[in-house]
């Protein structure tokens, strides 16, 4: 199967600070990945690498063939990224549908497809962003990014300050995008058990690098190499 | 009915045409631990602004401790003992955690006018800007500018922030929103160590901590109070499980 | 050093009022290159400062160059409170101060050291009170700017007026600041009077020439008369034809066809590359006056500069100015004058004249 | 805890740098008396500065109407001189109570709003106040500016002198006492809430304290010293005129203050300090166009950042802080 | 009577399109450029020169003020402003004002300090009259000519914002620049475009209004001032706000004038400190719900 991503040697950072350190990792096509790892281990940064917001110093990037190190980042959503930050980043002037055709690219997610999927974003359409509530708003991302109409879906913490339902909701919307629409995803989350479940591939990163590849499957029935990395309980 | 501290009376919010408060009658009583859960925009942070006076309600009235104080300016109601922190926080970047906790304090004893004497001149102050320093672990940092701190040094000041003015009564919202996991129980343990007679209200998504907390529970849907009760009887409530938690208590034993 | 005396000469060089600093700064330039350095025995050296028209600075400045540079004398002066916030300067420190710009008539009564080489507002306005009535206009409205030269101009105008049994419609002013004349020039248009009098700061007037035009006020038959600073010879060019027909008076023109001033307007224009207006013959005049003084001082300042400087009579591109040892305010001819092209330039043209007007706000 | 009292105390205690520079401003007069009068201008700017600090740096308040204060300050001086006594510490009082006076009932104006609401509204009451001293120029003098202030002696003993050498150190004087007061105002609790103010005004209501009130006692503080300033420049110049209410004076004292780095104390004099001497040294070098480098500087001075261009020993506070 | 709300209507337009730039870069960039009335004046500047010593007619020198100063803008975005995107106001206004300073000495030393006088074409200096007396109402050409041109350009204006996405492509850039350009913002050229049509409109309007409100060096100075009351009382978040706004002015400048001449500047102030106590955030914003 041919590779959706291929990220080789990638070295990034923060302005002269480096994170990450030499990273190298592929998705197939058609394959979501976990982006597991404790606080302040670099996963915000990998992503935000991706989506040319934070600083690549070595390395190259490849998405469906294409060199997406080399693009400026507003280049990159045209090549296919859809990134959903980790601090939503709502546009406060903008209302929620302006939120939504500002950013969008032509394709199957249109504006009113997503109200379809989220209807609380239809009732909350004439908003200014800032007026939502914080799940609203992490819903309004989720939609943004899918507008873009990318090739692979950046979440960044998608499930933070979610209510449970929503969680579940979130959750399920991720898994049927990856299997019915053929739209894979990068998860970073905190809480492994919830997002094991809708991703096929996982990666714990740990002091700037890969220190744990594995199937989401064998970690789901096996959690135990996780406690060494994400050291839940500590402290 | 005199251990009733906070109460709520038929309070409406509209925003245009969002209803996101309706008809919200609620109490709150000394020393409860009492939690406000509900699905995202059922209108809890925008109760809490209600309750502080950030935002006026469109109808209905506030009581503390009896008093009416529902035209009260924000600042006059913390004077009554009303005190909340932000979801997102609300610090002084460039005051040090003990200059910011100095001036609370000083504002606590009514001193915060004094225009002559300096900040760090006053004894009483002093000593209790010091108990408070290190009972939220607060000492190494306690002088650099606020700005410069790890984001879970700068939660627990928020905390700490309105501990230290002594509050009878305490509005959490999402204290724990972007705090590791492992770090929220500690957070978490500093309010529990809380006078008992002081009423807490908190708002949280984090089903763990809200169940190990809370002796009653609120739930707001769509602006409105669904059901209250024990954590027990929410868990257990079905409509509960379809508006807000879904099967997520599948793992979790309320009560302790 | 002993051979050398200085002049303080203080005038706005920036700010709304710089064209003003710039006229007298440059006249004063051409008169030490035509007459050399040297008065009553000594180098003559004047520093220009830069007050930005704003009171208080001329004042420090004034107060510096005293006391600092010891100057013999202060001059320039573009405007009336830039003049008056100086005065008890003067006065403390006995030095003689010249006035080349400034034009309210009170200047020259706030110390006894102040005299004058520009002109006072109701000598001009004065001499059109007495010129408008005779040649048929008997309703006038008058639109002056509101501070003292303009009131000056408003008052002894009226007053002439109706003493020569004229009829004064309407009394109009405008701030200082003024973008736009489009109201007073309805109202004037409303009143319908015979001619419209005129006093604006130089710099105004030919924007409000062109508002007067458009509005066809001209058309309604509405003669527009005023002091020479509406017509000021720096800008007139730029007026285009609405400015045709104006009367004014005034005490100078570029065009007066003396030899004297044919030379002094060659002299300036192949120097500076503008025409010298008013400004620029109060500046040139007032450090004639000095000359004159410091040679009878012998380079003495103080009283002595001060008493030489009063009763001094001598010819000036303008015509003969006197200095009047009492009021030590200027006497000098008053010209009434019509705008007309010549060689495709346009000039304030002489036709007639009052000899030797005294200032009539100092003879009540 | 007494480790904390000190650390807490520490920037209440005076720095030694602190001392060698108000030793050197107290020289200035007797090593340059030939500059007495810039001098004698410096430190009103400097005072004028220090008052628009506390509005601007401490309490956050935009301010393009400043001067209104300074000129009813001016005014006041001026006229209680001229027709009521001509002592001047008297007048200095009178000054600065006016000037409170208007800034205590202006306050209610500057509470709401955005910034640039601010900015207009305190830029339109200077305007209006200009217009009413044009208005009345019986009382004025109007646009030719109000004449014949005769000053008395200072103390009843030191008539100004026309070198200005007895105003230039009333003026520091002033400046002197003001600078002392305002510096221990500044580390009280209430000195501190104003830095909290602009820090973070949701967290200062939510701490108990009131806002608007805090807003108005800083404005009103403000005002006062404003009032002072323009008191001052009456007395020591005998005039006052419509400049003292005009808008380029907001503007240019905001310039100065920025210049010096708002929010700081030595702000207003250190860009008082540098404007004046900007001023002098470029207008005696291009009289005509000394604001294209004026202009220029603050350019520069903006893209370059103020921290790297003018305040070098800022460089080493962050190491005893 | 009429004539003079004529009139009032036409100099509030004027205002209109001076303040329309600083409106936008106020409310759509977040940034105050105060240095946005020395675009004006370069745009009379191009008008006066390319007349005057080139022989330009005046409707082909109009564009050529739109183009070059939008030019200039954009020059200068690129060298200067953009580096104080997203500093407090304050270094922002301070950044601006000396650019003004250096505008105006740099004009003064070029052209010299004295007003430069537009000859208007011909056909824009008559006059139509109708009616009579209290009635009458006058319209000079010039004045209709420039009601005319600054209407189209707000309803051209009007149009493009509501009706593409730019203004919230724009919007979302100044919230947001580093999150907009990962959703595919090209960041950097929106801000340009939008400053320099800014630029352009304010040399536009200076072109347009040198006959009427004068051209000099202190231009900038003099009139920064109108247009922060447009911008301040119209608020920035729509164009009929300062639309308005400027009309409000325009016309209570002109009656107060002719009604009560006494009260002078006085008027604008006293209104504009009304209207801001009643509306802090401007007479025509939209009530935040
Ligand atoms: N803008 C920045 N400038 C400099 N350093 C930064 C910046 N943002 C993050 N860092 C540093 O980079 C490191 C990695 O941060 P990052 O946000 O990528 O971690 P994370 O794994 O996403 O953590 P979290 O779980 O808290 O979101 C941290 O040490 C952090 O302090
Ligand atoms: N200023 C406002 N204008 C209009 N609508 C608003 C405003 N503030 C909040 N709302 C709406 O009111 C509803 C309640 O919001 P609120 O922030 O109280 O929710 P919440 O219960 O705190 O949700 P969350 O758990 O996601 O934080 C939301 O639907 C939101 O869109
Ligand atoms: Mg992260
Ligand atoms: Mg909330």
């Amino acid at each position: 199967m041919a590779a959706l991503l291929d990220v080789q040697h990638l070295t990034c950072g923060h302005g002269e600070a480096v994170v990450l350190q030499d990273v190298s990792f592929t998705l197939p096509e058609g394959r979501s990945l976990a982006l597991l790892g404790r606080n302040g281990t670099g996963k915000t940064t990998l992503i935000d690498t991706l989506a040319g917001a934070a600083r690549r110093h070595a390395g190259t990037i490849t998405l469906a063939g294409q060199a997406l190190h080399a693009l400026p980042s507003h280049r990159r959503a045209a090549a296919g990224i859809g990134w959903v930050p980790q601090e939503r980043n709502i546009f406060k002037s903008l209302t929620v549908h302006e939120n939504l055709t500002a950013v969008m690219r032509p394709g199957p997610w249109s504006p009113e497809r997503v109200y379809q999927l989220f209807p609380r974003l239809a009732e909350r359409r004439q908003n200014l962003g800032t007026q939502l509530s914080g799940g609203e708003q992490q819903m309004l991302a989720f939609a943004r990014a899918l507008v873009l109409n990318p090739k692979l879906l950046l979440l960044d913490e998608p499930l933070e300050g979610l209510a449970p339902i929503i969680v579940e909701e979130l959750l399920r919307a991720i898994r049927r995008v990856a299997r019915d629409e053929g739209l894979p995803s990068i998860v970073v989350e905190q809480h492994p058990q919830m997002v094991l479940g809708v991703t096929d591939d996982a990666i714990v990163l740990d002091r700037g690098s890969i220190a744990y590849r594995a199937t989401s499957e064998a970690l789901l029935a096996d959690p135990t190499p996780l406690d060494a990395w994400l050291g839940v309980g500590q402290h | 009915m005199n251990d009733v501290v906070l109460q709520t009376h038929g309070l409406v919010k509209r925003f245009g045409g969002i209803t996101a408060t309706n008809n919200v009658s609620m109490t709150l009583r000394r020393g409860a631990r009492h939690a406000l859960i509900g699905p995202n925009g059922a209108g809890k942070t925008t109760l809490i602004n209600q309750l502080t006076g950030v935002l006026p309600p469109t109808e209905g009235r506030v009581e503390l401790g009896g008093q009416d104080i529902t035209a009260l300016p924000a600042h006059r109601r913390v004077a009554l003992g009303l005190v909340r922190t932000f979801q997102i926080n609300q610090l002084w970047p460039s005051l040090t955690p003990a200059q910011s906790l100095a001036l609370v304090v000083s504002q606590r004893l009514g001193r915060s006018r004094r225009w002559w004497r300096p900040l760090g001149a006053d004894d009483t102050v002093l000593a209790e800007v010091a108990t408070l320093l290190a009972q939220f672990h607060l000492d190494e940092q306690a002088h650099r500018a606020t700005r410069e701190l790890p984001y879970g040094k700068r939660r627990l000041l928020e905390i700490a922030l309105a501990v230290a003015l002594q509050p009878r009564v305490l509005l959490l919202d999402e204290p724990a929103a972007g705090v590791p996991a492992a770090e929220r129980g500690e957070i978490l343990a500093t309010v529990a160590a809380l006078p008992a007679d002081v009423s807490v209200l908190l708002i949280e998504h984090d089903m763990d901590l809200v169940f190990s907390f809370a002796t009653t529970m609120t739930v707001l849907v769509n602006g409105t109070v669904l059901t209250e009760g024990t954590p027990e009887a929410i868990a257990a409530d079905p409509q509960v499980r379809a508006v807000y938690l879904g099967d997520s208590m599948a793992g979790i034993r309320p009560g302790h | 050093q002993a051979d050398t005396v200085k002049i303080g000469v203080i005038l706005p060089m920036t700010g709304q009022s710089a064209s003003t600093g710039k006229q007298i700064a440059a006249a004063i330039q051409l008169f030490q290159a035509q007459n050399g350095k040297k008065a009553g025995g000594k180098t003559v050296e004047v520093l220009i400062k830069d007050d930005a028209g704003v009171a208080d600075n001329t004042r420090r400045l004034a107060q510096e160059l005293v006391v600092n540079d010891k100057v013999v004398a202060l001059a320039g002066f573009g405007l009336t409170p830039l003049a008056l916030a100086t005065a008890p300067i003067a006065t403390q420190s006995k030095t003689p101060m010249v006035v080349m710009a400034a034009a309210t008539s009170a200047i020259t009564e706030a110390s006894p050291y102040i005299t004058r080489t520009s002109f006072t507002l109701p000598q001009a306005a004065v001499a059109m009170g007495d010129w408008a009535p005779k040649n048929g206009i008997k309703k006038v409205v008058t639109l002056v700017t509101d501070y003292g030269p303009g009131n000056d101009a408003e008052k002894y105008f009226s007053d002439r007026i109706l003493l020569n049994s004229g009829q004064v419609l309407e009394k109009l002013r405008t701030p200082l600041r003024s973008p736009d004349f489009a109201p007073v020039l309805q109202k004037v248009r409303d009143a319908k009077p015979d001619a419209l009098f005129v006093f604006l700061p130089s710099g105004q007037g030919a924007q409000f020439m062109k508002q007067f035009g458009e509005r066809g006020l001209d058309k309604a038959g509405i003669k527009l008369i005023g002091t020479g600073d509406i017509t000021d010879d720096d800008q007139l060019n730029d007026m285009g034809d609405v400015a045709l027909g104006v009367v004014t008076t005034q005490h100078y023109s570029a065009a007066h066809p003396s030899p004297m001033n044919k030379r002094f307007v060659a002299d300036f224009q192949a120097m500076h590359k503008f025409r010298p207006n008013f400004m620029a013959v109060g500046g040139w005049d007032g450090m004639r006056l000095l000359y004159n003084g410091l040679n009878a001082s012998k380079g003495a300042g103080n009283d002595a500069l001060m008493a030489a400087l009063k009763g001094q009579v001598f010819e000036s591109p303008r015509g003969q100015i006197l200095i009047d040892a009492q009021t030590r305010e200027i006497v000098q001819d008053i010209y009434t004058r019509r705008v007309e092209k010549k060689d495709g330039q346009l000039w304030n043209v002489e036709f007639d004249v009052q000899k030797s007007v005294k200032d009539p706000g100092k003879t009540k | 805890m007494s480790d904390l009292s000190a650390r807490l105390l520490a920037p209440a205690r005076w720095k030694p740098w602190e001392l060698a520079l108000w030793v050197l401003i107290w020289a200035a007069p007797i090593a340059l008396p030939q500059h007495a009068a810039l001098i004698n201008d410096i430190a009103i700017t400097a005072l004028f500065a220090l008052s628009l600090d506390i509005v601007l740096g401490y309490a956050g308040i935009v301010s393009l109407g400043h001067a209104a204060f300074f000129g009813v300050g001016a005014y006041g001086a001026a006229l209680f001189a001229k027709h009521l006594h001509p002592d001047p510490l008297l007048g200095l009082a009178v000054g600065a109570a006016l000037a409170a006076l208007l800034g205590a009932l202006t306050s209610p104006m500057i509470v709401r709003g955005t910034d640039l609401t601010r900015l207009m509204v305190t830029m339109g009451v200077a305007g209006v106040l200009y217009e009413l001293a044009n208005k009345f120029d019986g009382l004025t003098g109007g646009a030719d500016g109000l004449q014949g202030v005769l000053m008395g002696p200072l103390l009843g003993q030191f008539e100004f002198d026309l070198g200005a050498r007895v105003a230039s150190f009333y003026s520091l004087a002033v400046l002197f006492v003001v600078f002392v007061l305002v510096r221990r105002v500044l580390q009280s609790p209430f000195g501190v809430s104003l830095e909290a103010l602009r820090d973070n005004r949701l967290r200062l209501a939510s701490a108990g304290m009131s806002v608007q009130g805090r807003l108005a006692v800083a404005y009103t503080l403000g005002a006062a010293l404003a009032g002072l300033a323009g008191a001052l420049l009456a007395q020591t110049t005998g005039f006052a005129s419509l400049d003292v209410l005009d808008f380029h004076r907001s503007a240019d004292i905001m310039l100065a203050l920025v210049i010096g780095g708002a929010g700081w104390l030595w702000a207003g004099l250190a860009g008082a300090i540098a404007f004046k001497v900007l001023h002098d040294v470029l207008s005696a070098f291009t009289a005509q166009y000394w604001t294209f480098w004026i202009g220029a500087f603050l350019v520069l001075l903006m893209l370059v950042g103020r921290d790297r261009l003018l305040r070098p020993w800022r460089w080493f506070r962050k190491g005893n802080a | 009577m009429l004539t003079l709300l004529f009139d009032g209507i036409a100099y509030g337009m004027l205002l209109f399109v001076l303040a329309l730039g600083l409106a936008v870069t106020m409310g759509l960039m977040n940034f105050i450029n105060l240095a946005h009335g020395a675009f004006a004046m370069a745009g009379g500047y191009v008008l006066a020169v390319l007349m005057q010593h080139h022989g330009w007619p005046f409707l082909a020198c109009l564009p050529a003020a739109f183009v070059l100063t939008a030019l200039a803008g954009a020059l200068a975005e690129r060298l200067l402003y953009r580096h104080l995107y997203g500093r407090p106001h304050l270094d922002q206004v301070l950044f601006s004002i000396g650019l003004t300073f250096m505008a105006v000495a740099a004009v003064d030393y070029a052209v010299g300090s004295s007003p430069v006088t537009i000859q208007t074409p011909e056909w824009l200096r008559g006059r139509f009259e109708f009616g009579e007396g209290a009635w009458q109402l006058g319209m000079g050409h010039y004045r209709l000519f420039v009601i005319a041109v600054c209407l189209v350009l707000a309803l051209a204006l009007q149009a493009v914002l509501s009706r593409t996405r730019f203004g919230s492509r724009l919007r979302a850039a100044v919230d947001d620049p580093r999150v907009a350009a990962g959703l595919g913002i090209p960041v950097d050229r929106v801000f340009l475009l939008t400053f320099a049509v800014g630029s352009g409109l304010a040399g536009l309007g200076g072109a347009l209004g040198a006959d009427l409100l004068g051209l000099e060096p202190s231009f900038p100075l003099k009139y920064m001032v109108y247009f922060l009351i447009v911008c301040a009382v119209g608020g920035t978040s729509s164009i009929t706000g300062p639309l308005l706004a400027a009309l409000l002015l325009g016309c209570a400048d002109v009656l107060g004038k002719y009604y009560v001449p006494k009260l002078g500047a006085f008027i604008v102030y006293v209104l504009m400190i009304a209207i801001l106590l009643w509306r802090p955030q401007g007479l025509f914003t939209r009530e935040k719900r």
